[in-house]
């Protein structure tokens, strides 16, 4: 089994993250995995992507050109790297940042309205959590409660309620897809 | 019957397209003075402006007149090359902290020292911007980049390096000065020293040097007010603003 | 007199510089507005107010700005 | 020990101070600016000394002192900042001083891109700066090789008295990926009797230089450098063949570029090609005779060479050949990272015009 | 016209202003100096600039701003000054800007001797900074071809908007020989549109630069690059060849140390052994195929590399001859400079051992 | 009974071999002293000192402590290296002017604000020597060299550099003084100079930096003693003597 | 015909000159002519040699390593240098500053006291032409005119007294071997 | 108080630093000797007139000067 994902979004809105917390979950399931991030010029503003492979096998290119999974954050993303998608690969739209969202036929497209969802929650910042819980759901890649007790080593002291928050997103995005 | 008149619109000194500088970098506001007084003084087609290595390295991409990018630091040995193969054209750098006072120091102090005929604007926002935050020469202390991560400290970094008032101990230097654009006063102030030093090379004086205390919000982790605060607060207090060289006004106090 | 102050949206990077030089304080930044390049942009909450001192337009960094006046003869 | 993710310029620094380096002079440069600022935090810590300096130059130059007075010493930057480094690293070679510089390749020339490359193949190889001299370069496909060969680096740089160069692309700086910190024995600390650490007791100085104004006298110093890269040549040669027995074509590449040549080798066996990857792990000392001898069997019709450049490591393999098999070159440039697919139809290309 | 005693450097700096150079931009540097010294004096006289740099880095960034205002600037330094300038190179063939840079070649590595040498072959021919990249790279024998190749050395760099190098030890700097000033047409000036001197008319801006943040679009500049590489490749190919025709033994040298080959030849022809010197003009592009044609001879056993380094251009040999015919290299380096005596002996002993 | 007492032998702070250097030449002075120094303060055994490229090259070679010969200007980032990982080490460079006003402006202009802690030997001989008399950053106005064949002019070559003023402008310098060896007073003042940068070293005050007002006869075209008499009557006029910083002189006069 | 020879002696004794003169008169005469300095490090002391190669062919090596000819102007180049030269070759020494000069069996040896000579003119300066002057008369290979004729045009205006001097110093030296 | 002035003749180089510094203007350079170096090495004319002031000595750039002084106690 090998995914290779292709994470992208405006900067801020956290696709590095994702990416990274998504390998960080592989590798806890006992998976190989590997993350690259496409860096630019710009500090700030533009768009961000990064790469990630997780597979049961020595992984051979960590640069993913040819996706069989993409999350798509804003609208820019979802025009240049959809068709780049295998056939019969998965696309997870953040539809709440893209106008008039939708898919090429050939694969299986799911509308997430992530900000939607998220502000639900009363904060917009976990739309990508949002994110991460639908395509979790949507793939069956990994399981949810790896990352949920990932959640608790990062999120402590002062900091320990957000984990509270950060799993109630996820789930709200698997439960979205569901 | 109605008159409208423009009180201010994009100058066309600068090219209609976006830059790709962060939100309220003063990168922008710099270019803009530049392009203005470049209008003004009718030296479009007559311009040649050296662009560095660091966020400003696309500058020829923004301002409306020719340009030559520079390696890292050289900016000022480019600038010579141009200037003393074009004498009759307008020729200024435009260098960060990073470029003009690490690793490009040697070329600035000899081409000051040469009485270079160019113009450099030299953009200390007291930090590696392009690169991530880093460290710079001017960096002040107790600021947090990521190499300095405790904050500056003299014992182990040095004191950061005020360069107007290095180079203005040398003869070869015209006309110097320390400008910001935080606010309104200090904007035209800044576009005033501009004009000056663009006007000084004209006439052939010798090396003009305007040295313009910047933000870099994103790597200070700061709003682009906020920045524009730490400024005036922070960076102002060890680097002064003024004039800290100025032949001709020498010159003019003798003709009195 | 009349002052307009008009916005290239598309370009504004949310930055706020404008806002705080407007002596009027008549600018704002619009948090419910996502422009193309993913900012909230600014804009004006009381055009009357503007006396046309073009503060906003020379400090913006992006050029976003024109401000223009218009004289009843 | 548990893995656990690195990106790949923070394990590198890491690792470096693991292996005992306890001096990092740098300079900010994409993509590898990880390494200065880790080290800003970290080499302190471990009692060593961290220098930004003001230029990569400035950052070579002290490197030498470090190493001229006894302390193996490191730096890293990228393209450009390597080209200005050259006349430091013939010094370094010129006065017999151990140093490990890492170059995280980025797309030239000029000052071209931050996307990865591998076009400083020939500088690396052939020519650290001016006059006769090699460096011993080591170029990992992945992090934990990363990890692994930064000891090495140290270990050959300090016996071999020789700066030593790890040739790595900007991917394997910016990516993460799960390393498994392995036990090592600490570095023995390694005598040095020639250091310029003051005098030894009995007054002799030691006077650390790569002048050698007497012709005879220099020439009999740059043999004496070459009967040592001679012993490189011998016992420090490494590199990675996969599935190379009864191929059909070998696929010659380094760095990632081979990690992505192994994707588009398992692409090839699905449709009934073998191909094997040649993994050169030291570019020099290249490893010409087991190239030599894996291409000699009788199966393999043709090398292909992939690299991220217009293609230099290519000519390597051509010597090692020397006529005896066809040798091809498919190769992305300028920051562009080839793909498997692509690769996988230049090697079929490859074979339908030897066949 | 009649001939006058030149030395070498002198005679290189008269001929560049004679091609039309008019900006030169240098640092002090044996042993090359008569050539800052020279143009000090004469560049004004003839209308142009000289400006002692503070380095040779400087030096070799007013060259870029010079060439890239449309003026076309050389630049000259030796070894070590050459290393300090692989950056600056590398920006000149990124932004394809048009410059002559001339190495006056001392043994190294490091600070080395201040005597000829070889030994930046690899540097000049394959690693012109980092990226990919090339210069055109031409190789005097005498002063008159020092003289003649300074008027080709301008043509080229302008045709191609790319930098030449010519490449020379330090002999022919040093040497005193009788040259004639050939009657030669001025060089027409030669237009650049694409030259930053300020807007055309029209408002268009030129920007020069070579920073391509888009891979792609760096890509496919590297790409073109390459092109004209090939061009260059197909039409500038130089050499001489010299009693080849049905030798035993071709000898392949370059620059002064073809001059002492040829002595050798001498020797060996009335001692009975026909051997015939293959001499590169132009050490990039290579002249490959002339060489594979002449080494193809029946009568040809071998072919000897002899070169003041270690054996760089030998590797070029090897690459032309892909096996063909045994090659074998007789070098001095560090500042020596080869004996007649000696390569006669070298190619002795490999006829005796190809027999 | 007689005693005999050496007024002055051959210092063994120094090898005994015979220097390079030209008849008259003051490097052969300047080493003497510094080996006398070094024998004085008991630091031969702890003393690095770091070669310039330059007619000092071979400095390592006279005096009797270990060296390091540094690329052409990086003098002063190979003493960091250097000192950095040995700070017990005194460390000292030696660098002509070409090597430190030149090529290496930028090298010295940092350890200066980094506070480096070694000692800098700076020796003016207003010309490059080992390369045959070119020019150099501190070449007097009017004065010949083979690249300022008619005399040293402002408008084409710039004013000479003066490093003791410029550096002193940094916060990192901590004591620097200019010096020269052309008669028994000057001499015995330059001694103590080296002996004051030297201990002020040890002590970790900052970075301490000594200019000699050098000769050189060969390049100058003079005969030693003539060069001598020009360091006085011309080289004292543009570059004037003293002690240009004295952090510890401030502290002194804070502490009465 | 192929002439190889070396000049050597003391920096400031005039060898460079002498070995420029030698291949001026080589052009004027219509032969082919090299001449390469030995440069070193020291701008004064120490010693200096130079190579001069004229030839009625073109010439190969510039660098010559075996010369048939040498003039010696001090002792230590003597020493350095005697050895190289091929039997049957000719060797100049300037005896007036080689304490006990002897030359090998094998080459042809004259030994010139060129100071003794040059003082006997009146002027020590002069001593190189005096050797120059031998060795024209001792090999025959040039004309001594030619160089007669080139100090003229060497030695003008208020130098012009010099030529008559200069050209009694070749002649003192071409009688001394002749 | 005798002085004496001694030369290491073969290190020294005729500059004649030595003579210019002598208070009692007694060392001169001997223009009919050359060293083996190839220089006119530097003397002294009246040994008794030496004061023992070290001067030469001092300034000497290649240390080819000892000077001693022997009191009779
Ligand atoms: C030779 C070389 N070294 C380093 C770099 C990497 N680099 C790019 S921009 C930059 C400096 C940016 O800082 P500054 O000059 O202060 O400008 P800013 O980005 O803050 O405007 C550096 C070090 C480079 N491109 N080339
Ligand atoms: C990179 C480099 N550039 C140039 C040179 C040539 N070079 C040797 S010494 C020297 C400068 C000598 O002048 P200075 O530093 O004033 O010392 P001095 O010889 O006068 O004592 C130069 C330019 C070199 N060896 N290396
Ligand atoms: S990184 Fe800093 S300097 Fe660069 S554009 Fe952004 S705010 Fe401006
Ligand atoms: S200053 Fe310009 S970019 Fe910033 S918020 Fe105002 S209009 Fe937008
Ligand atoms: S060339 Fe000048 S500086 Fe060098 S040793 Fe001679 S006199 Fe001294
Ligand atoms: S100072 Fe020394 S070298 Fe000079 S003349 Fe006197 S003894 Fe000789």
């Amino acid at each position: 089994m090998t995914r290779e994902l292709i994470i992208a979004g405006f900067g801020g809105q956290g696709v590095m993250a994702m990416g990274k917390t998504l390998i960080e979950a592989g590798l806890k399931e006992g998976y190989n995995v590997t993350w690259v991030p496409s860096y630019g010029p710009e500090m700030r503003g533009g768009t961000a992507n990064c790469s990630v492979v997780i597979s049961t096998e020595p992984i051979g290119s960590p640069v993913v050109t040819q996706p069989n999974e993409l999350i798509a954050m804003n609208g820019p993303s979802l025009k240049r790297f959809e068709p780049l998608v295998e056939p019969g690969g998965l696309v997870l739209v953040n539809s709440s940042q893209v106008e008039n969202p939708a898919c090429r036929p050939d694969v299986r497209c799911y509308l997430v309205p992530s900000m939607e969802e998220a502000g639900k929650l009363g904060n917009f910042k976990v739309a990508n959590m949002v994110m991460l819980g639908a395509y979790i759901q949507a793939t069956g890649a990994l399981k949810l409660q790896t990352i949920e007790e990932m959640l608790a080593s990062v999120f402590t002291g002062p900091k320990a309620h957000l984990v509270e928050l950060n799993i109630r997103a996820l789930q709200a995005g698997a439960a979205y897809v569901g | 019957m109605a008159r409208t008149q423009v009180v201010y619109e994009r100058s066309h000194g600068l090219k209609d397209v976006e830059t790709h500088y962060c939100p309220g970098c003063h990168h922008g506001i710099i270019h803009k003075l530049i392009a203005e007084v470049l209008v003004e003084m009718d030296l479009l087609d007559k311009a040649v402006g050296i662009s560095p290595v660091g966020c400003a390295v696309l500058a020829g991409d923004y301002l409306n007149c020719d340009f030559v990018e520079a390696a890292h630091g050289r900016a000022p040995a480019v600038a010579t090359g141009v200037k003393r193969t074009h004498p009759d054209l307008l020729v200024f750098t435009y260098q960060g902290d990073g470029d003009l006072a690490s690793i490009g120091a040697g070329e600035i102090v000899h081409a000051t020292a040469r009485g270079e005929q160019f113009t450099t604007i030299f953009i200390n926002n007291a930090i590696y911007g392009m690169t991530g935050g880093q460290m710079a020469p001017t960096t002040l202390l107790g600021q947090k980049s990521t190499t300095s991560q405790s904050g500056r400290e003299a014992a182990r970094h040095g004191m950061p390096l005020r360069m107007s008032e290095m180079l203005s101990t040398q003869d070869g230097m015209a006309y110097c000065e320390r400008v910001c654009v935080v606010d309104m006063p200090n904007l035209h102030k800044a576009k005033k020293a501009i004009k000056k030093a663009f006007t000084l090379q004209m006439q052939g004086v010798g090396h003009t040097f305007v040295e313009f205390l910047s933000t870099c919000p994103t790597n200070w982790g700061m709003t682009p007010v906020d920045a524009g605060k730490w400024v005036k607060s922070d960076m102002n207090r060890y680097y002064p603003l003024g004039v800290f060289k100025d032949l001709t006004a020498k010159k003019e106090a003798a003709e009195e | 007199m009349k002052a307009k102050v008009t916005f290239n949206l598309d370009r504004c990077k949310g930055c706020g510089l404008c806002v705080s030089v407007c002596p009027k304080q008549i600018l704002w930044l619009d948090e419910t507005v996502t422009n193309v390049k993913g900012y909230h942009p600014s804009g004006i909450s009381d055009q009357d107010k503007c006396i046309a001192c073009g503060n906003c337009a020379r400090i913006c960094p992006d050029s976003v700005i024109t401000v223009t006046k218009t004289k009843e003869d | 020990m548990p893995k656990e993710l690195w990106k790949g310029n923070e394990a590198i620094a890491e690792a470096a101070i693991r292996a005992g380096c306890r001096a990092y002079f740098g300079y900010p440069i994409t993509p590898q600016n990880e390494i200065p600022e880790y080290m800003s935090r970290r080499m302190p810590e471990a009692g060593g000394v961290f220098v930004q300096a003001e230029s990569e130059i400035a950052a070579i130059n002290m490197v030498y002192g470090a190493s001229a007075a006894g302390t193996l010493a490191m730096t890293s930057s990228s393209s450009p900042g390597i080209s200005l480094k050259q006349e430091g690293i013939s010094y370094l070679v010129g006065a017999e001083l151990p140093a490990v510089i890492l170059n995280m390749m980025r797309g030239g020339p000029g000052l071209g891109t931050i996307q990865p490359g591998q076009a400083d193949y020939f500088q690396a190889t052939r020519a650290p700066g001016h006059g006769d001299g090699r460096m011993v370069v080591l170029a990992p496909a992945g992090i934990q090789e990363a990890v692994d060969l930064m000891q090495d680096s140290f270990d050959l740089a300090d016996r071999y008295r020789n700066p030593v160069m790890m040739l790595a692309d900007g991917m394997i700086g910016q990516m993460m990926e799960p390393i498994e910190w392995k036990e090592t024995e600490p570095r023995p600390p390694v005598e040095k009797p020639w250091a310029a650490d003051g005098r030894d007791g009995d007054g002799k100085t030691h006077f650390v230089t790569s002048l050698r104004l007497q012709s005879e006298k220099n020439e009999r110093f740059v043999q004496s450098l070459f009967e040592k890269y001679a012993a490189i040549e011998r016992d420090e040669v490494r590199y990675e063949a996969v599935g190379c027995e009864n191929a059909d074509l070998l696929i010659a590449a380094f760095g990632t570029t081979a990690r992505i040549a192994l994707s588009a080798a398992r692409r090839l066996e699905k449709e009934g090609v073998r191909a094997g990857l040649f993994r050169p792990i030291t570019l020099w000392p290249f490893p010409s005779r087991a190239l030599r001898e894996l291409a000699g069997q009788k199966s393999v019709k043709a090398v292909m060479t992939v690299e991220m450049s217009m293609g230099q490591m290519v000519q390597d393999v051509r010597l090692a050949l020397e006529g005896m098999k066809p040798v091809t070159f498919y190769g992305r440039t300028g920051g562009m990272v080839p793909e498997p697919a692509h690769i996988a139809e230049a090697a079929k290309k490859t074979l339908s015009e030897v066949k």
